[in-house]
């Protein structure tokens, strides 16, 4: 197994193998991530019983949870990419990095928005400095701060480094920030009503939950290949297999 | 502390060295060695990456492809022994604005133990900047800021030099006495990589890299 | 089954404008990000097809100048 | 240029390189030296601080009961902004000179030198700053008991901000124009030293001990202080790889 995964790792820090297998990878992703969301979504939507305190409006959280989730795991996976490009020098985690950010930063605006949605039908208005909200709304800004380092910075090897730095930095700073937001909100006001966390779900309701989060995750996989692709062809567009593969067609 | 090498062994190796900007590739597959003795001119036209590669060799930039060899182990894992044994002058001279002249060496100096005040001055004085000691480096030119980095050349005790043009900005007296310089630093066992269009074929022990306008081959 | 008919269904308890928004977007979100980055990475093979093509071109009536 | 005779003696690895420390404290008397006679750059910040504060009355209303509660935030984000500007400019004149990448090939340890550059500009802004807070809070009817607290909490906080802060201005400092960008990348990271300093002082001011956030405040300046420096050098590295 161990064998297995080095020389997966070593090979793809290979553009040209990157972009031949994930070639074949792509379907899968996508197959999966239509067959999760379609399956999650009918199931959440129309399936799923009703919440007897909030009614209706709880199947907001097949995609507020997902996107939630989402949110912070592609800020970690940058961070991680951002180790392996700082430390391994393997430029394609660079790409991968730069593929996620957009993603992570659509994510954490959909878990916000939805959030914000939900909130009127169970708090009455639209924002609420929510510990949880609130978080998210800083991560946000981490995710459009790494962006616009990578937009400022020149030449693409610098801004490579420069966003790995920030991420690990912001990765460290991460459970500082959430833990320091849910204390200033339990001294603020006292815990209300929160959105998600519930006394024992039942299946019915948690089981569309999952594949949900499942399915984001395969979308992300899909998503993420197609930018690394195309991102893979720009960078290397000076070399011979890019040439070869796209005059074959 | 600097070891002197055996007169075999060359201080830097370069293999295969390729280095990249902005995704286009100035060389590649560049060896050569510098030993004790040395004095090795870079020459080619604008573009080529002549400052890069001087960049590469002082660690301020990766390379892309290649090795570099310092007395023959990997360069990488030892950066602190060769800062130790190695002065680099870039474009730019390090001095700052703020600082009187004197202040300006004397920091570089104390990097190297050299704290003894009347020794700067004469090297002041010799690279032709008797007098300013005291002026904040604001009000001198262009030339006397990069003297004041020249005055580094006479109180280093490090034995290898890399020098991007550092006759810019420069008058022929000053030239002619940097030349000396650098040719007493190799007789003495010194080496020196240096970066310049102007014509050296007279100092002895000289030798020449040429880099080429690269050619973009199909990897 | 939560819903007897599709009237109920869309209106989800009276909390149809926010569930429906909510959905709304979020599948727009992630349409968008599986789009987008389809489009441009056809427009990327296009884009370098097109400079191979250019390239060609220029280095064939010209000698084997190799720039 | 005749070189004296000694040097022919130094090729053959005479020289005599001083330890870690003593450069060290050269670079600390270095920074010194600069950064006092860049007085423009020390004031401003100053400046700013009393601005900000003292526009907060002019724009919401001057009565006590409206001021004192919203003064321990009020001096916190400006103090906070006033550092945040004045890091701007800490690393780019010495990328911009050279003396940056000397830094660099000098074999000595970059994270204890930026270390000291960051020291040194605390000393002479974020001190200063926690000084002038009290008379700022005499001007928002903050309440006696707690100015000890601001200036304890602003003490510690500034430490924290300059070297969480000074991460982002080597990331940018290759950047021409950073001010935006810079506050981008580093308000988020200010967010817990903000909640725990301004904790502090709304404790205070209801009588309660301010010690817990205190202590929260102290072990993120030690957080900071021993991972900041690594993160800085790394930072200013790929800034110079830049140019």
């Amino acid at each position: 197994m161990w064998k297995w995964l080095t020389t997966l790792y070593h090979r793809l820090g290979s553009p040209k193998w990157f972009y031949q297998i994930t070639g074949r990878w792509l379907p899968w992703f996508a197959i999966s991530a239509l067959v999760l969301l379609s399956v999650g979504l009918v199931w959440g939507l129309v399936y799923a019983p009703m919440d007897y305190q909030q009614g209706n409006s709880f199947r907001i959280i097949y995609l507020h949870v997902p996107s939630a989730i989402l949110a912070q795991s592609i800020y970690v996976m940058m961070a991680i990419a951002g180790v392996v490009l700082l430390v391994w020098k393997m430029k394609m985690a660079d790409v991968v990095a730069q593929s996620m950010a957009p993603i992570g930063a659509g994510m954490t605006f959909m878990a916000l928005a939805t959030g914000a949605i939900w909130g009127v039908p169970t708090w009455g208005t639209w924002w609420m400095w929510d510990a949880r909200l609130t978080s998210m709304l800083i991560l946000f800004f981490l995710y459009l701060g790494l962006i616009a380092l990578r937009e400022a910075l020149k030449p693409q090897e610098v801004a490579a480094k420069a966003c790995a730095l920030l991420a690990i930095v912001g990765v460290i700073n991460i459970p500082i920030i959430k833990y320091s937001v849910d204390w200033w909100y339990t001294l603020h006001q006292p815990a209300t009503f929160t959105l998600t966390q519930k006394p024992a779900m039942p299946a019915s309701m948690w089981l569309p939950l999952l594949i949900m989060v499942l399915g984001f995750y395969a979308l992300l996989g899909w998503s993420v290949l197609l930018r690394a692709r195309a991102e893979v062809l720009l960078r290397e567009r000076k070399s011979g297999w890019v040439r070869e593969t796209l005059e074959k067609k | 502390m600097f070891e002197p090498p055996s007169a075999a062994s060359a201080w830097l190796q370069v293999e295969q060295l390729a280095c990249e900007r902005d995704e286009r590739r100035l060389f590649s597959d560049l060896s050569f060695s510098v030993s004790a003795g040395d004095m090795l001119q870079i020459e080619g036209p604008n573009g080529v990456g002549k400052t890069s590669l001087m960049r590469v060799l002082a660690g301020l930039l990766p390379a892309v492809e290649g090795r570099l060899l310092w007395q023959g182990e990997p360069l990488e894992d030892q950066w602190s022994e060769f800062y130790q044994a190695t002065l680099f002058l870039g474009h730019l001279a390090g001095i700052k604005p703020e600082l009187t002249t004197l202040e300006n060496l004397s920091w570089y100096a104390a990097q190297e133990g050299e704290t003894d005040e009347a020794l700067l001055e004469q090297a002041l004085a010799q690279v032709g900047l008797q007098g300013y000691e005291d002026q904040p480096a604001h009000q001198l030119s262009a030339g006397q800021k990069r003297r004041v980095a020249l005055a580094r050349l006479l109180i280093t005790h490090k034995p290898f030099w890399l020098l991007d043009e550092p006759f810019t900005a420069l008058d022929k007296a000053a030239v002619a006495a940097l030349e000396q310089r650098m040719v007493a630093h190799t007789r003495a066992g010194g080496a020196v990589v240096l970066i310049s269009h102007h014509a050296l074929e007279g100092l002895p022990g000289l030798k020449k890299l040429v880099l080429q306008a690269s050619v973009e081959e199909g990897r | 089954m939560s819903f007897d008919n599709l009237s109920d269904f869309l209106a989800m308890g009276g909390h149809g404008l926010y569930v429906w928004s909510s959905f709304a977007l979020g599948l727009l979100i992630l349409i968008g990000n599986v789009l987008l980055p389809w489009l441009k990475l056809k427009a990327t093979r296009n884009q370098l097809q097109r400079e191979y093509r250019r390239q060609a071109n220029q280095n064939t009536p010209a000698s084997a100048s190799d720039t | 240029m005749k070189s004296p005779a000694r040097f022919e003696a130094v090729v053959q690895g005479q020289g005599n390189p001083p330890g870690d420390f003593a450069v060290f404290k050269a670079a600390l008397l270095r920074e010194w030296r600069l950064q006092v006679r860049r007085r423009g750059d020390l004031l401003n910040p100053l400046v700013f601080f009393a601005l900000v504060v003292v526009l907060f009355p002019l724009g919401i209303s001057p009565t006590q009961e409206i001021l004192a509660p919203v003064a321990p935030g009020v001096l916190w984000v400006a103090a906070l902004l006033a550092t945040l500007m004045s890091l701007d400019a800490l690393f780019r004149p010495d990328l911009l000179d050279g003396s940056l990448e000397q830094t660099l090939v000098s074999g000595y340890p970059v994270a204890p030198l930026a270390l000291a550059k960051v020291g040194v500009h605390w000393l002479l802004s974020g001190l200063p700053l926690v000084f002038l807070s009290p008379f700022l809070g005499v001007m928002l009817y903050l309440p006696w008991q707690a100015q000890g607290v601001l200036m304890l909490s602003l003490l510690l906080g500034s430490l924290a901000l300059s070297l969480i802060g000074s991460i982002g201005a080597a990331l940018t400092a290759g950047v021409g124009k950073s001010g935006v960008l810079m506050t981008l990348l580093v308000l988020p990271l200010y967010i817990p030293i903000l909640i725990f300093g301004t904790g502090a002082m709304q404790a205070a001011i209801v009588g309660n001990p301010p010690g817990a956030h205190l202590a929260l405040l102290g072990a993120l300046v030690l957080l900071a202080l021993s991972l900041s420096p690594w993160a800085i050098a790394a930072g200013l590295k790929i800034a110079v790889s830049g140019e």
